[in-house]
């Protein structure tokens, strides 16, 4: 028996670890598939310049899902980060044509996302209001705020103080990307080796449990919910650097399917508890690689809904035959 | 030790839960240093109890609560561990999807500015990990682990905190033997620390071996406490349900022996995990049990014959003639029941009713015309097994989740029998069952024996395998690695059970 | 019978095209009688929600309804529905069948001048793009209008037409995006609207692109300033005057309301086309009026 | 022990359905404070006409939400019914316009929207994919379809043969509202009153409890996105009916927000086993109440917005409170 002691853990926790890096290769072999196919139907699709419109067009989307990653690990769901992006990408527009401070559209924009996030999360945490009645109340309600801010008008800046974040590129690098890449580093960061970041884990695997221990669930949901708002307000400041300007209306309408989709096919669980930020990352890609690869490939709009549906649910059905496969040697 | 002021008081505790009043007027004591066992019939309130103390309830207005004599806040789980309190609870609470190591400090991390120190989490977990004799890694995410390790996992948490007073509620319930006696030099090291435990379990000789004070919950109300020299078995059981019970172990039935026809013969069984190479016979009326250590891959053997995995090779007969079973729904069509070890996760519809929950098997055999369901039929069983079974309860109608841990186990019971099945493979049975309606179970036990079906019984409990079952099987790493059968002149003894679980004898 | 309660559906309202819309209803309306009470709801592009809002608007006995189709054909039974109800239906933008009065821009005309001009400027010849939108009958008009222009020129190859750039900026940004990685040598393209030729304006100043003009329609704020700026790839807009036209459709209603025939119960306003050089003379859409 | 046995059950029993109506009053009282605040504002709002109106302008997404509450009673989710309802709808209306057989349209619209569901149902049932997934799939693909069906245009008939089912009365009861009130009924005696109703319960309460009782959850999960796709496809059929025609880009966007709005308003839960049909008719009236009040009201367009998702979210929270008053008394 106490051979088996010694060996059994190191033994277990070998094969834990290679199924752990195995899963969390999650769908990156889809991704490399759908570029793979691109690639053949258009050779002009894996060009330096191409892929770095990828990142640049997936990027807004993954600093959206980053937060919905948050959400949706506490088994909660955030449907207002649209809104929340018009409103916010309405402020730093509107701040940005003040003169002197327009530097400051971009933390406006942060708080004023922050600041919506927390009011979802104050509702969800301490009313315990059901997050998706709660987030679907501010879709509708946020949205109207974007509208007012601007009186239905579109608000535009020509000379946007801080359009290179938009548009500038930094040793090669668009901003976009960059700071895209370091919201998944910080969330990865804050998700894998803070108490927090347990504590959400926590919270979604068990939040009964979670309560018994003494973890204050209600902070645990502000900050995940707060954490959306203030990426959703990010994700506004990017939108209005990217494009100049911000329409209360038609800005981020139905970008949170996007976001949810992305962190759905990142292999995170909608029970919570289960999934990574790594994933999340994929996730957006595949789906910028999508649009992008349709039309590269020339298929025609009403193709490309129809590719596109059909291409998420076989990626998901490959990653699960995977998943089976790998289970079973 | 009685002059000691006590370390813990808890004056007219009382709780409501909508309309059921689960404690009344409850004062318990407890001191330093203490095993003060806490004992009650299935939903008598012991769990509730502890609730209270442990913070996840708040009693109702005119209880108290003291520890060194000082009134402290209820209804506060953070307030409660600062405190010096430490819960096992009943029913685990770890939250599944994170490590061994992650739930043992949960809300307890070791850190440094906010980030996790995960080697000094290692460093903690290693002597509590030594101390419980875990064989399994802290890196383990605790949903891989099996129900017995599960509890293991829960008691290490307690152990981790400091604690000056710790609530074991049911410890023992999916341990085995061995996992038992290493808990019971782990509680006497406790003591010998001066640490007070209070101790609940529905197991008579964990109380008797351990407790240094008894006391006795009734109904939600407090009937007595008894000293070490004052406990003996009648006493309580009479103080419990107000009422002797005269026999324990009931057993009428006939062991069958080979002379009766063979219901269930499996072969060479083997699934990907754990399971390999296993056949076993089972006869008509005869009561086999499955023992071994946790792990050892009977609750994994069980589902597999159920069709609830999926096997590699095995071929399994009913009544002589082959059965390809490939779910759960086919093994009950052939007339195999299987009841659950993990009521909670796997068995219970908690929030459907207990009418529901029992008729849950046999609605679609019940149903009228175009699958309308017959609701006079379901109320009728459901009424029936409730009085059958003596299920504590004002309603069928009920969520089953407001059912004390015993009561639900009488419902799923009544679920698998209202299925009038044949072959009946019992996990566990009596898990978190007291002593009235364990005796209870095992007369219902005895009465399919005798009526000829055939019954494989898994059970950690070894007084219990000893005083039902027929036959013994002994599982290790998955194999089946021994038999041990009563012959006429006496019984098997526990020894002979251990000695190839643990594979001690060299075998 | 008097102007005393008008009901205004729009596509979408908050699109700044509709608010200018709403805008001359309103102003018109004042102008009638003071105390007007006026209502505008917005379909967001769905046929049931607009159809409803009829219904509602029928209920709350509305004198006109101001229809901008969500539908240039389906609306038709709506319409009858509320003429039925003795209201005054007149339609904005987009033709609406049966309805009593119809003033709108002549879309087909704006796809026509917009993509004459880039005709003109490339020589008859070239590779042609053309940023399509979401399948209304304004937009398939418009790509009706320059394919018309188009087809008269045989050296011109239209590479796309048969993208969806969703009419907003974010939506012409990624489009086109793509659409400039897929072909090497573009000499002009042809937006439905104004964000989507500014969103392809973005994308090409991003990968350093500038071989070829583009056109749009819309005459909105924001393309002002881009005319105005000097250095736009952005070289005319086919405008249309949302405040003119809607303010027109409820003045006609009006008088149907009061018992007069309009001489012609249908006015196409001409688009004009504005270019860096003739915005002086451009009075747009939030003008003070 | 004898007499409170004896007592005890009918005691319990009457506070037990004491305590169901009371729940199952849920939104109720929301909805009738909506009405009077209405009436007070616009004393239209209660006129026969105008309830009518409302009732009608309900009934589509009352009949989506009726089996969305299928699907989430299971723990699921179906986002593609707005797609079913687009593709439905254009193939009841091109089937209306082959002579002889244009009545056909109706049941070719409800066997469209089946056959779709099927698909969702196969792939969640046999295949374990994720539910969100899936049907954002055919929520995607399926659009492409509708599309397609109509070459992206719209397609009409002004002598539509079934065109009574979505303008006539019977009885002065619009038809409308008389299947919407139908599908509820038949929705609630299949949940309430048969075996597979208690079986859609079980697989939303424990799923893997219900496996190991023996219940087929494949065949439960196929019929719960069968049913959904079936509402959805009646739901394109009487959209057809009342508009004559049918687009396949335009029509039924979004409509799975507000499907899902009106379940989860009506108190069914997201985790699956809990919940009322009757809830799901309460949710959806309340929100076509919303929609049509505030017009009445004359709110201008954007204060709608905030209106509206300001009262979602202080209708669940009242609701929220007035359970925990009923749990303390
Ligand atoms: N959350 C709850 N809601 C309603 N009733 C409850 C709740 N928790 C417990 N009860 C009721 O309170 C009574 C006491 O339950 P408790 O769990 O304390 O019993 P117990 O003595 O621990 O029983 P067991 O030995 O079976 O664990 C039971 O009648 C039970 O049904
Ligand atoms: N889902 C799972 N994934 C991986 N390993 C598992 C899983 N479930 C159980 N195991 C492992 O399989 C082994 C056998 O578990 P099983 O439940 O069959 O044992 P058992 O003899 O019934 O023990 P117990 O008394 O604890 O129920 C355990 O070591 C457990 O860690
Ligand atoms: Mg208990
Ligand atoms: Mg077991």
């Amino acid at each position: 028996m106490t051979d088996k002691t010694s060996t059994a853990p190191s033994d277990g926790a070998r094969q834990a670890r290679f199924r752990v890096a195995f899963a969390a290769l999650g769908m990156l072999p889809a991704l490399i598939l759908l570029a793979v196919i691109f690639q053949v139907i258009n050779p002009r699709f894996m060009t330096e310049t191409n892929l770095l419109i990828v990142l640049q067009q997936s990027s807004i989307n993954i600093v959206l899902a980053a937060g919905m990653t948050f959400v949706i690990l506490t088994g909660g769901i955030d449907l207002s980060v649209g809104s929340i992006l018009a409103a916010s990408a309405m402020i730093a527009v509107i701040v940005s044509l003040m003169p002197e401070i327009g530097m400051l559209g971009v933390p406006a924009a942060i708080l004023a996302g922050l600041a919506f996030g927390m009011m979802n999360g104050v509702l969800i945490a301490y009313l315990k209001l059901p997050p998706f009645i709660v987030t679907l109340g501010s879709l509708t309600a946020v949205r109207g705020v974007a509208r007012l801010l601007g009186n239905d008008t579109t608000v535009f800046n020509s000379d946007l103080p801080f359009a290179f974040l938009g548009n500038g590129t930094f040793l090669g690098v668009p901003w976009l990307v960059i700071i895209a890449l370091l919201v998944v580093v910080i969330s990865w960061f804050v998700l894998r080796r803070t108490v927090l970041g347990t504590w959400i884990y926590a919270v979604g695997g068990n939040a009964e449990a979670a309560r018994l221990t003494g973890i204050k669930v209600p902070l645990v949901l502000l900050f995940v919910y707060g954490v959306s708002g203030l990426l959703a307000g990010l994700g506004g400041a990017l939108s209005a650097a990217r494009l100049y300007a911000a329409n209360g209306l038609q800005l981020g309408q139905s970008y949170e399917l996007d976001a949810i989709a992305a962190v759905i096919l990142g292999g995170t669980s909608f029970v919570g508890g289960v999934g990574s930020i790594w994933g999340t990352l994929i996730g957006g890609l595949i789906i910028a690689v999508l649009s992008n690869g349709l039309i590269l490939a020339g298929v025609s709009d009403i193709w490309q809904y129809i590719i596109k549906g059909l291409v998420i649910i076989v990626a998901v059905a490959l990653d699960r035959y995977r998943l089976q496969a790998g289970a079973r040697t | 030790m009685a002059g000691a002021a006590p370390v813990l008081e808890m004056r007219e505790i009382s709780k409501t839960f909508g309309v059921v009043r689960a404690l009344h007027n409850v004062s318990l004591t407890v001191h330093a240093g203490e095993l003060h066992a806490l004992m009650g019939e299935n939903g008598a309130g012991k769990s509730t109890l502890m609730k209270m103390l442990s913070g996840a309830y708040r009693p109702d207005p005119g209880g108290e609560i003291l520890i060194d004599g000082q009134p402290v806040t209820t209804g506060d789980p953070i307030k409660a561990r600062a405190n010096g309190v430490a819960v096992i609870y009943q029913e685990l609470s770890l939250a599944p999807n994170l490590t061994v190591a992650q739930n043992i400090f949960l809300g307890n991390e070791p850190r440094r500015f906010g980030v996790v120190d995960v080697s000094a989490m290692m460093g903690r977990a290693k002597p509590i990990i030594d101390r419980l004799g875990l064989t399994f890694s802290p890196r383990t995410r605790v949903s891989q682990l099996s129900l017995g390790e599960r509890q293991l996992v829960e008691i290490a948490r307690a152990l981790s905190t400091d604690a000056r007073i710790i609530i074991m509620d049911e410890p023992t319930t999916s341990l085995t033997s061995r996992e038992t006696d290493r808990l019971f030099e782990v509680i006497a090291g406790l003591k010998a620390q001066g640490i007070a435990i209070i101790y609940i379990s529905h197991r008579m000789e964990e109380v008797y071996q351990l407790a240094d004070r008894v006391s006795v919950l009734r109904d939600g109300g407090y009937v007595g406490t008894l000293g070490r020299d004052e406990v003996d078995a009648p006493r309580l059981v009479s103080m419990m349900v107000g009422r002797d019970i005269s026999s324990f172990y009931k057993k009428e039935h006939q062991a069958p022996g080979a002379q009766r026809p063979v219901a269930l013969s499996v072969r060479g069984l083997s699934a990907e995990r754990l399971v390999k190479d296993c056949s076993l016979d089972l006869h008509e009326g005869e009561i086999l049990a499955l023992s071994g250590l946790i792990g050892s891959g009977r609750t994994e053997l069980a589902r597999l014959i159920y069709g609830a995995d999926r096997k590699t090779a095995g071929t399994m007969e009913l009544g002589g003639r082959p059965v390809e079973i490939a779910s759960p729904g086919a093994a009950l069509e052939a007339g195999i029941a299987y009841l659950t070890e993990d009521r909670r996760e796997l068995g219970l519809f908690l929030d459907m009713s207990i009418a529901d929950n029992i008729n849950m098997g046999v609605m679609a055999r019940d149903a009228r015309r175009l699958g309308f369901r017959d609701f006079a039929v379901a109320d009728k069983r459901a009424a029936r097994a409730v009085s059958d079974l003596s299920i504590r309860t004002s309603s069928t109608r009920m969520n089953v989740g407001s059912l004390s841990g015993g009561n639900q186990q009488k419902v799923l019971l009544a679920r698998l029998l209202e299925t009038k099945p044949r072959v009946v493979i019992l996990d566990e049975p009596t898990r978190g069952v007291d002593v009235g309606a364990k005796s209870e179970i095992y007369r219902i036990i005895d009465d399919l024996a005798k009526d000829g079906i055939a019954i494989l019984m898994i059970s950690s409990e070894l007084p219990e395998i000893i005083g039902v079952a027929d036959r013994v099987l002994v599982m290790r790493d998955g194999e089946i690695v021994g038999e041990v059968s009563a012959r006429a002149d006496r019984r098997f003894t526990q020894e002979e059970i251990m000695e190839l679980a643990t594979g001690a004898s060299g075998t | 019978k008097d102007l005393e309660k008008v009901g205004i559906s729009v596509g979408l309202l908050g699109n700044p095209f509709f608010v200018a819309t709403i805008k001359g209803i309103e102003d018109a309306a004042r102008k009638i009688n003071p105390d007007v009470e006026v209502t505008s709801v917005s379909a967001d592009y769905d046929l049931n929600k607009q159809v409803s809002q009829v219904d509602s608007f029928i209920a709350a006995g509305v004198d006109v309804i101001m229809l901008n189709a969500v539908d240039a054909k389906a609306i038709e039974p709506a319409v009858k529905k509320a003429q039925a109800a003795g209201i005054v239906v007149a339609a904005f933008d987009v033709s609406a069948p049966g309805a009593d009065v119809t003033v709108m821009t002549n879309n087909v005309k704006a796809g026509e001048v917009a993509c004459q001009y880039l005709v003109d400027h490339t020589g008859g010849k070239g590779n042609y793009v053309i940023l399509n939108g979401p399948a209304s009958s304004s937009i398939l008009d418009r790509v009706e209008g320059c394919k018309n222009v188009l087809s008269q020129h045989p050296d011109i190859k239209i590479l796309s037409d048969d993208q969806n750039a969703e009419g907003s900026r974010d939506g012409g940004l990624k489009v086109f995006q793509a659409l400039l990685t897929r072909f090497d040598q573009i000499d002009a393209v042809f937006a439905i609207n104004d964000p989507t030729g500014i969103g392809a304006q973005l994308a090409a100043r991003q990968l350093n692109r500038n071989e070829f003009i583009i056109t749009a329609v819309d005459g909105a704020p924001d393309i002002e300033k881009e005319l105005s700026s000097g250095n736009s790839m952005i070289k005319a807009s086919a405008s249309q005057d949302p405040y003119v036209m809607a303010g027109q459709a409820l003045d006609m209603a009006a008088a149907v309301l009061a018992g007069e025939k309009p001489a012609e119960p249908t006015v196409l306003l001409d688009p004009k086309l504005i270019t860096a050089e003739n915005l002086g003379e451009y009075q747009g859409w939030t003008a003070a009026r």
